[in-house]
């Protein structure tokens, strides 16, 4: 019944929380101490393998959280928590508190770096389309789609490739919000859909594991730039991202980036020729 | 080919959250359901009010968008709560909110001679009530408690939505890892099934135990 | 991040696409479930004990096991038995198929409350067995279970947000894809809750109407 | 009307002629509309306060009914609780009684009532001349001034009113309560009264010693009710 109130009131909290917040954001060095303090980050992952991953025994891996554990560690927090959540919902959460980064190859895009606060960028990768053997539809770029009036294309909910599938002339409703990414393959293996779209390691990794003949693979995507992930932090915690920063860069310079990332197939050189900068302005 | 067994191992962790869930979510509707069903039942038309209100929101609305609600926006206004909060709470308040009616249902049940019989007995409105109507009540009540009590069993599997590692979010996190659909949703809905026949026949045995001596009496 | 009526505003078009498919979504599967309710209450109580019992044990499995999962599975694993459904399809035979085994209970009830003594005029009268049913049984066992019917109906309306899981771009899911664009989760979760919640409270008000009018039966 | 301390009343007549009414109305299952109804020297429905007659509280209710006990027609037992329990309830809540002193009294009762062996049978288990006399005996638990009995003998089947009326008489004999007993036996409520009410549309018709009612009723319609009630087989 509590709750009753609480949602009633809903819109004039909001505003005070509001208010709170941007009246606290000169005292955020907190957030650091804070999560020292209690010994774990908490990050949000994709279970998108090479990006993010939970093995059989539920441990997370990946390149982006083997990156964040390992700064967080130089930070002096021990350790990560990772919670799976959809791509949609991965900035909705750390706005609403649920974790305090998202390390799961949420590419930088110009909307995104206005909602939440970035690191330098960590993995980079094009756009690869899974279509069924021998592409049928000759669907080699996301106008190809935009032709078709039966072509159909899947992507993650609230992911880059909705907007580019937008631009390129792809009306809403032939683009399918597809929750995760075994459930696209699927969906391209029973002709649901023609085509599903994710990065091109993602895309590599869900196709080894179904080691099905009759699926094929157009990678890169011409016309579509590279986009570079980053840490991303909630507005706010600019303080921990500037920290978070200061050891990305050093791990850069000192080669044990690359031994992190390289073994998952990502490129840091790649990584190291950009900025966040440049990302966040790029599409502009 | 696959370590199954390792994923069964994931897959039973995830009924332990399940398992979790659904005792606590019971905890919690059972204790709504008395507050709501006898507040329904009140003298005092403000808790009349307040419990119609809950029980008319809760029942109204989706509890798939309460619980997205009380994981998204809640934060916002400043109530920030752990997956496992949110689901317990959303549940337990949705299935209390059913379960109020049950208990209002099942105390208007109870004939008019047992009340006037209390009150020849000089028995107060709450002693008559705690000693007399609820645990004849209770009674008529438990067969359907036992039927909410597997409604919010199955209702849990929607908590995997807001990324609580429950069963059915551990099916799909064993999906995307093996590539297998078939092995872990078949797996799951066999765990569910036997879960809810336990739920079935724990609520079996208490009525049998509590109907003791009641043989003929009740219907 | 607060509420912001110009977005309101903005999304209303697209939310009202979604009630559309919400509604239509329900009504299909309303009729879904009120044939294939009728068609296990027949089945249950037929002579022959292997289909008595196959389909019961079937109506008991469905009844045990989330609708999530069973929508999951028949939209990702019957694909690979060649039965390959366009997503509402699958969501209606789900909802179909889920509370179909909820009706089939108030078939039953309806059944059993027609006295045994109409039976037995039915055979004096030389009536045959389907006629029996067609003109004596169900006419007089259906209006009573119609509000019982409607109530499973309106629970139903409050499960279609599950189908967003398997990509029927129903309230829920336009909900969820605004917000994934957008990053705001606030007003289009508070706008599907009070979707919900207006159409419910009318659905209660007709619910009330029928119980008025059919009156009430055993659940 | 005026029942003296003590005495031992019968109401007869018709059904729906208000007899049992005025039993609820004293054990303040009815709300009354008018009129004032005294109790022990005291207002039953009304209260004092600053000299005023006003509508009675809950507390005040409750602090009258410990004068009165009543025993239902259909029992009413409490069909959850065992024989002993059903007796002992009341006295355990309402007056603080201890158990071990609730059950030695409960004892005696059902001792009175013959029903000393069956003090942990349930209710579903007794015949239902045993469940009167249980529900006597939980009624005489809370030591009332004043026991209202409504048919107490009208749901039984015939061979069991006798053991209800046997355990009547010796109540009537050891205890000098005020007895409001409304019946249709008409040979018990002449051996069993000190005085007859006889009612009719809600309205006392006639009254008098048993003698006078039911050998010679002065009213014509007393007449043709007893005949009625006697040409249907009870004795007077």
């Amino acid at each position: 019944m509590k709750k009753l109130g609480i949602m009633a009131g809903v819109a004039s909290l909001v505003v005070s929380t509001m208010l709170l917040a941007s009246g606290a954001r000169s005292a955020d060095d907190a957030k650091l101490d804070e999560l020292k303090a209690q010994g774990f980050a908490r990050v949000a992952i994709a279970n998108e393998p090479p990006y993010t991953a939970v093995a059989a025994d539920g441990k997370v891996s990946g390149a982006a959280p083997d990156v964040a554990r390992v700064i967080f560690q130089r930070l002096g927090v021990k350790d990560i928590v990772a919670s799976i959540s959809e791509y949609g919902a991965m900035i909705p959460g750390l706005q609403a508190g649920r974790f305090d980064v998202v390390t799961a190859g949420l590419m930088m895009k110009p909307e995104r770096c206005a909602s939440v606060a970035y690191s330098e960028p960590v993995l980079c990768d094009a756009e690869a389309f899974l279509v069924r053997k021998g592409n049928p539809k000759h669907l080699m770029t996301y106008e190809d789609i935009g032709k078709d009036s039966s072509a159909t294309i899947g992507g993650p909910g609230g992911g880059l490739q909705a907007k580019y599938a937008l631009k390129a002339g792809v009306p809403s409703d032939r683009f399918i919000v597809v929750p995760d990414a075994q459930s696209g393959l699927k969906m391209v293996q029973d002709g649901r859909i023609d085509v599903y779209t994710l990065p091109i390691l993602s895309i590599n990794d869900l196709v080894k594991k179904a080691n099905d003949p009759n699926l094929e693979v157009v990678a890169p995507v011409q016309g579509m730039p590279v986009s570079c992930d980053g840490a991303a932090f909630k507005k706010g915690d600019e303080a921990l991202r500037d920290a978070f920063d200061v050891e990305l860069a050093k791990m850069k310079k000192s080669g044990e980036f690359a031994k992190i990332i390289e073994p998952y197939g990502f490129s840091a050189k790649a990584a190291m020729s950009t900025t966040r900068e440049k990302l966040c302005a790029s599409a502009q | 080919m696959t370590d199954w067994s390792g994923y069964l191992n994931l897959i039973l962790q995830g009924a332990m959250v399940t398992v979790q869930l659904t005792v606590m979510g019971a905890a919690l509707a059972l204790v709504m359901a008395f507050v709501a069903g006898l507040g329904r039942l009140s003298r005092f038309v403000a808790i009349r009010c307040l419990a119609t209100a809950y029980i008319e929101f809760f029942r109204g609305t989706s509890g798939f968008v309460q619980l997205f609600f009380a994981y998204f926006v809640l934060p916002l206004a400043g109530v920030t709560l752990t997956p496992l909060q949110a689901g317990v709470l959303v549940l337990g308040l949705n299935v209390g909110a059913y379960g109020a009616e049950v208990v209002r249902g099942a105390i208007r049940s109870i004939g008019r001679e047992q009340y006037e019989a209390c009150t020849a007995l000089n028995l107060g409105r709450w002693q008559g009530m705690r000693h007399v109507i609820l645990p004849q009540a209770l009674l008529i009540m438990l067969p359907t408690f036992g039927n909410n009590a597997i409604e919010l069993l199955k209702a849990t599997s929607v908590v995997s939505l807001i990324s609580l590692a429950d069963l059915t979010f551990q099916a799909q996190v064993v999906r995307s890892q093996t590539g297998s659909t078939l092995m872990p949703f078949a797996t799951i809905l066999l765990i569910y099934f036997i879960l809810a026949l336990i739920i079935a026949w724990g609520v079996r045995t208490l009525e049998r135990r509590l109907a003791r001596g009641l043989d003929g009496v009740r219907v | 991040m607060d509420w912001d009526w110009n977005f309101v505003q903005e999304i209303m078009p697209t939310l009202i696409q979604g009630v559309k498919i919400t509604i239509l979504a329900t009504v299909l599967g309303s009729i879904l479930a009120a044939i294939v309710g009728l068609a296990i209450a027949l089945a249950r109580r037929s002579p022959h004990r292997l289909v008595s019992r196959s389909v019961g044990w079937f109506a008991e499995f469905i009844r045990g096991t989330p609708l999530l999962v069973q929508l999951y599975f028949i939209f990702y694993v019957l694909p690979d038995i060649g039965i390959l459904l366009p997503p509402l399809v699958a969501g209606v035979i789900g909802l179909g198929l889920h509370y179909g085994t909820y009706t089939a209970e108030v078939y039953r009830a309806g059944i059993d409350n027609v006295p045994r003594g109409q039976w037995e005029a039915a055979k004096a009268c030389n009536l045959g067995g389907r006629h029996t049913w067609t003109h004596i049984i169900l006419p007089q066992a259906i209006p009573p279970m119609i509000p019982a019917l409607a109530n499973y109906f309106i629970a139903m309306f409050k499960e279609t947000p599950l189908l967003s899981a398997i990509t029927v771009l129903e309230l829920m899911n336009q909900a969820k894809i605004v917000a994934n664009s957008s990053y705001r989760y606030m007003e289009p979760m508070t706008l599907v809750g009070a979707f919900f919640l207006i159409i419910s409270l009318c659905s209660v008000v007709l619910l009330r109407w029928l119980e008025h009018r059919y009156g009430k039966i055993e659940r | 009307m005026q029942v003296m301390p003590g005495e031992k009343l019968a109401l007869i007549g018709p059904s729906g002629s208000g007899k049992t009414t005025i039993l609820r109305i004293l054990m303040t299952l009815e709300k009354i509309d008018g009129g004032h109804i005294q109790v022990d020297g005291e207002q039953l429905y009304h209260m004092e306060r600053n000299g005023q007659l006003m509508p009675a509280d809950e507390r005040h209710l409750a602090k009258m009914r410990q004068k009165i006990g009543m025993v239902f027609q259909l029992f009413n037992l409490f069909p959850h609780k065992c024989v002993i329990d059903n007796v002992t309830l009341a006295p355990m809540l309402t007056k603080g009684v201890t158990r071990v002193a609730a059950e030695k009294r409960a004892m005696e009762l059902l001792d009175m009532v013959g029903l000393a062996d069956k003090a942990k049978a349930m209710p579903a288990q007794l015949s239902g001349g045993q469940k009167q006399r249980v529900a006597i005996a939980r009624a005489l638990a809370l030591s009332p001034k004043i026991m209202l009995f409504d048919e107490i003998t009208s749901a039984l089947d015939p061979e069991l009113v006798e053991e209800v009326l046997n355990v009547m008489r010796k109540l009537a004999a050891e205890t000098d309560m005020t007895m409001l007993l409304v019946t249709h036996e008409m040979g018990f409520a002449h051996d069993f009264a000190d005085r007859v009410l006889f009612f009719d549309r809600g309205r006392i018709f006639e009254e008098g010693k048993p003698d006078e009612i039911f050998r010679h009723p002065k009213q014509e319609r007393t007449q043709s009710f007893l005949k009625k009630i006697i040409a249907a087989g009870h004795r007077v």
